[in-house]
């Protein structure tokens, strides 16, 4: 039994940090927050030369084949640097539905295309407010054409190809649409996080290929998502604990009654209420992770456990970082709010805290 | 104990209602509805425009400023008539929030502890939205720790000359008068080094820079002072009793903000209704306890009416107003923002559900838990003034000002 | 409009408070603890002969007539001293279900007595474990006869007269049991709170009189309940009041570290939140207490909201209050427990917080 | 990352099992699984003669005390060897709960301060159960301020004379022999001027009284000591370096306490399996939550154990085993006697629910927020040591310990 990652595994994450210090400062972060670009093409670019996002495809698919183990430690400093990119959308979500769901040809397709990053993908669920259920999915495929409109889509400008949910003959589907082909629109939304762009997407008689079997559309979605959570889990430690680090920071640093503010009891037991989160949260993600790399039957439960404290975690360091900083951390100049932003987002993507909690619930039920 | 009116109080009622019936601005009603939290949004009329013919409107007819003494512009009602009359002022109320600074601490501050001859000159001005008022008290090494500011007024015969920077001060762009507080002694105490003014935004040397907030409005200003003038006979209190003057006004900042907080709590409700999860049980919990902390604030409120009816000086104890409402209202945002789901993302107008009311309090509620007292400061406030527990140990309490450890001095 | 009882009001609860410090310092119920004796009957002679407790009963009833709001302040000082008293059984909940369900005979036969204190009363709903509803109650009547076991009924050893919801033949009925006739055995139960102590009670073919219309039996029981969760919510901040008292004595005296514990931030602020909690339950309960007096149609929605804040505030104030004390906190000689048993006991009779929570909602729905 | 065993750990499970099967007294399984939290109950066998049979039975297999050197009575395995020793002991590891102190801060602390002769002596007799420990530590006047203890130790030739109290330990009255802290200087500053020994229990000047719990049990002790004599030979570490001595046995309790700690969890589980609300989606979010945190813990004490196999030292991260697992139990009660209705409200045996599990948590989880470091205490340590925040202000600290403020110095 090892209930960490080996030391090989932490020289790697070393590598992968230093590597987004040094290309991804906040100062990209906020270049694209202020553009109308649709991610950070030349860290994307640079991320994808690195391997980073390729490790856990296969080798005879144009991956690293390193393992998710490695993923998940790219995820945490992705997370932690707040980087502008595709990932969960392209890599943790669509690589993974192709792996799970795709034919042979699509894997070799599409498979070494995303981990080169030449190619960046999308998924296409929410059209209706609230939690989306099949129920919900109005997106509808006859005769190999598509139809409807899909918003929000995580990353939907910047993606080449989007595995979109829709309704077929046999139910739910999933079909593969190329965003460039005729009877495709897209525009850009406004979003709570600005550094990872939203899209509505509209389709009128795309073209689309069916991905998986037809009715199983959900199924397939519901078990890639138990795998995207683990990895989504390790971004939101990764920037979970940057924020807190962000807190101590600057309680060690802001003065007030002639002393540093982190000397008060309010503010150091409120960071240390943020450190237990972070560490509930980094435990269960490590379950999580050992559950994702070796496909364990204990998946559901662990990539449940994982995601609910990981989005709790981050939502309270986020939240308390900016509290730390007084009316500093509500100026946009401040980097708090990136965090904030981004903890909702993440806690958006995969389906909202409710519906992970019913989940882990099932599966601890399950698992007993 | 009637949570319903008196006959006297339904009479009243009726003639406020009658007002507004007949003179509020419907044409701004859905707008003004709209204008979430925090701070007066208007499309389609200038803001300032229309809530400076609002105020003036209800000076007329005596609405404006209904608890103050009548020279001084006001209809001296009582409590009770106040709080109805804010009831059925209803979203109208959020046209006069270029005013609330000045008439909720500026202006109870300067009818504590100016002239008589400035009152009666002042006052009116601002009970009838001609005079916009700001408070220049925190600064960018003074925040929670109030008294440490360091703005500077020095003596130089009939005037002060001011030097320094004030940050976090609201609606500085459109105001005409600032209250400010300064050091002008940095070689006593630091709560004894103090002295209050009141000054003419207009005048050389004030230069404003607005701050570009984290929800992307920007309210709040930096105020820098070069070599501004100010006449001495615009102190308020003696020199040296700046903090006995800032606590009047904080003691009014603490009415005036923790009466009507919102929570989001009615409009998660309606949220929940048009999701249809209403009936939904596991909602029901969260649904249930948010409801619980609003009404008991609300009631809490009502409370403090009651005690200010009975003749009481509104207390510490009204501290608990902002302290709950700012965690209540970021928790019910992130809910509602879980109950959206994937559509909780999008702020584009037009699209957000609700017009994006919930991605709106996600980012404006941070600001509530550290504006006009923290989180913690509130806590202390309540722990020290209404239970009797000891003050924190003060490092810096008998030290003369320039004498008390920063992070400068620190070396950090 | 007036948010806050009256000076009258107030200089009576002022007696009652003097009265309840002298004839129950917590002596009396650490000996009641302590006894076999199923409440303190002497106390229960002095509050019965100053009429406290019959404040809400009409004159021509046998009572004082003072009314509800009145009512609402003895119960709060009950509460703070820890009244070892069967008034939640016999005042709040069954003289309440008679004068709301009762004939004009029964409120003739029964509240005269209730007022007096010569006649304890109590109601007998629970049978299973779990949230009480209508199917789990297999108590039946037929032919004017009770059968069934009833656990725990809270003052059942106490009581004269039981009012037992029972299946009948046009539903659920509610029915006035004499406890001393034929077909009736008791006996007590070991139970959280042992200052309000719990019965077993079997019946066997027990002589019964409908209360109220026969199939009405549990709308009767939830409209009843609505009226006592009022009176409930007034004891549980009086002994919330009493816990905080207690904290905050001890923060004062408490020295560590060379100073009153009181002076460190981490207690400063546990109190302050302590206090915030209760604010918001007296708030609540206050609007309640007036939704009771006047019959008015906020009345569900007042006392859901009264009792989920009032049972949030007693269980945060007790429990916390055994922290502030440190281990001395977690003896039995401290009176530290003896609030947090109370806090669970008044959590638990009237149906506990998740019912209360769903009844809130579904009255804030209908009042919007 | 593996959270399965490698096929040599496999190999050393199934030793351990096969072992267990042979040897474990079956008897006692099922009152066992039902002694709830924090004490050994047992009704059909004598609790400490049951306790000394199974950890002789270890001892002389070599289970008792896997990790120590063999020299002292030990087996020397490995960190994870002795994880899957834990998991396969299972519910008889609860039979050596008379020995948790002893095996868990005693022996530890004897190990790095005593004699080669006495370790040899003491520590084998410790783990094979024939001596029973306890930790004479907290005082009334000094819990989280444990360098504030008043017990005296007074040299008188080869002896030193205790005379004081101690409070809050636990099994005093089965121990034989007790780590003492004493205060040898009470003129120098508070942490400089402590002793330590190790006490014969049986000493002539030992009285020692039970205290009738809350949650009516009577595992804590009240010890006083008059005019106690021990041998200068059974002094630890050097006089006034009886804090540091102290750290050891602290650093030891933090590990041994936040291993395993029960949280409540999977008995709530179980009883919304049996009322049948398990897919309830009203309950699901309360679940979920309390779930989370108790598997959060669980690896969470896995992670140390693998920093332990990297042969790092247990640090203060495992503070947060205790506070998280505190709190959680006290929620978790409360829930669960939530769902169980007005039946939640008995306690009698043989009719409570789940023999009144929930119940029993209700009243000892507010002693695990208090005992081997408060909430308070354990959220300084992670502020100070784990995140390098300042210590809190102290007015104590050079102060001469008979000089530093008390309630009676400040007439209270």
């Amino acid at each position: 039994m090892q209930f960490d990652f080996s030391e090989e595994q932490r020289a790697l994450q070393g590598e992968v940090r230093r590597f987004f210090e040094r290309a991804c400062p906040v100062s990209t972060v906020r270049a694209l927050i202020a553009s109308d670009a649709s991610h950070d093409a030349e860290l994307w670019k640079q991320v994808s030369e690195q391997g980073f996002l390729a490790a856990a495809i296969p080798e005879d698919m144009g991956g690293v084949g390193a393992g998710y183990l490695e993923l998940c430690l790219v995820a945490e400093e992705a997370g932690r640097v707040l980087a502008p990119l595709p990932a969960v959308s392209s890599i943790y979500q669509a690589a993974e539905l192709i792996m799970i769901a795709g034919s042979h040809a699509q894997k070799q397709e599409w498979l070494p295309r995303l981990a080169s990053g030449a190619t960046i993908a999308t998924i296409a669920v929410a059209e209706a407010v609230g939690e989306a259920v099949p129920e919900t999915i109005t997106a509808r495929v006859s005769d190999g054409r598509l139809s409807g409109i899909k918003r929000p889509v995580s990353d939907g400008l910047a993606a080449d190809v989007a595995i979109v949910v829709a309704q077929a003959l046999d139910g739910i589907g999933l079909f593969l649409v190329d965003l460039s082909a005729p009877g495709v629109e897209r525009r850009p939304l406004k979003a709570v996080d600005p550094s990872r762009k939203q899209a509505e997407i509209r389709f009128d008689g795309a073209r689309c290929e069916l991905l998986g079997a037809c009715g199983e559309g959900w199924a397939l979605l519901s078990a890639m998502r138990d795998r995207a959570a683990v990895l989504v889990a390790f971004e939101q430690i990764g920037g979970a604990q940057a924020a807190l680090d962000m807190a101590r920071d600057y309680a060690l640093g802001r003065y007030a009654f002639g002393r540093p503010i982190g000397s008060f009891q309010a503010i150091k037991h409120m960071l240390a209420d943020m450190y237990v989160s972070l560490e509930l949260a980094r435990s269960n993600a490590y379950y999580g992770a050992w559950a994702l790399a070796t496909n364990a039957p204990q998946l559901p439960l662990a990539a449940a456990s994982a995601r609910v404290a990981a989005i709790q975690a981050y939502k309270l360091c986020s939240a308390n970082n900016i509290q730390t900083h007084g009316g500093m951390g509500f100026t946009w100049e401040f980097d708090c709010h990136l965090h904030y932003r981004r903890a909702r987002y993440l806690a958006s993507v995969l389906g909202t805290s409710p519906l992970w909690e019913r989940k882990l619930v099932a599966a601890y039920g399950r698992a007993a | 104990m009637n949570f319903d009116d008196t006959p006297e109080e339904a009479a009243f009622r009726a003639r406020a209602r009658a007002w507004i019936a007949e003179n509020a601005p419907r044409a701004l009603e859905a707008e003004l509805k709209l204008s979430g939290f925090g701070h007066l949004h208007l499309h389609s009329v200038d803001r300032i425009a229309a809530a400076k013919a609002w105020q003036r409107k209800k000076f007329d007819a005596g609405w404006a400023a209904p608890r103050w003494p009548k020279e001084y512009g006001g209809a001296g009602v009582s409590p009770m008539e106040y709080v109805i009359w804010q009831e059925e002022e209803g979203v109208y109320s959020k046209l006069s929030g270029p005013f609330s600074i000045g008439m909720g601490m500026c202006g109870p501050t300067v009818m504590a502890w100016a002239s008589e001859e400035q009152k009666r000159h002042l006052l009116p001005r601002l009970a009838s939205g001609e005079d916009i008022w700001c408070q220049l008290f925190s600064e960018p090494v003074a925040g929670s720790d109030l008294a440490g500011i360091r703005t500077k007024a020095e003596k130089r015969g009939d005037e002060w000359v001011i030097n320094g920077q004030k940050i976090w001060t609201s609606g500085a762009r459109d105001a005409d008068w600032g209250l400010l507080i300064t050091r002008t002694d940095p070689t006593v105490a630091k709560h004894r080094g103090l002295t209050m003014f009141f000054l003419d935004m207009k005048s050389p040397g004030v230069e404003i820079r607005p701050i570009w907030q984290m929800n992307e409005e920007s309210v709040f200003n930096e105020v820098y002072f070069t070599d501004v003038r100010i006449p001495d006979a615009q102190r308020l209190g003696a020199p040296g009793q700046g903090w006995t003057v800032a606590l009047t006004t904080l003691m009014n900042e603490r009415m005036s903000i923790g009466g009507s907080m919102p929570t989001g709590v009615p409009e998660l409700f309606e949220l929940c209704r048009e999701l249809g999860v209403l009936d939904d049980p596991a909602v029901a919990s969260r649904l249930a306890q948010f409801a619980m902390r609003a009404s008991g604030l609300r009631y809490s409120a009502f409370r403090s009416i009651s005690a200010l009816s009975r003749g009481e000086q509104p207390g510490p104890e009204n501290s608990i107003g902002k302290l709950v409402a700012g965690t209540l209202m970021q928790e019910v945002a992130q809910f509602a923002l879980d109950l959206e789901g994937e559509a909780g993302l999008i702020e584009e107008p037009g699209l957000a559900v609700d017009g994006g009311r919930f991605q709106a309090m996600l980012l404006r509620s941070p600001a509530t838990r550290i504006e006009g007292g923290s989180d913690e400061v509130l806590r202390n406030i309540i722990a020290e003034r209404v239970l009797g527990l000891p003050a924190d140990i003060r490092v810096d309490k008998d030290l003369p000002f320039n004498q008390i450890p920063t992070a400068a001095s620190a070396g950090r």
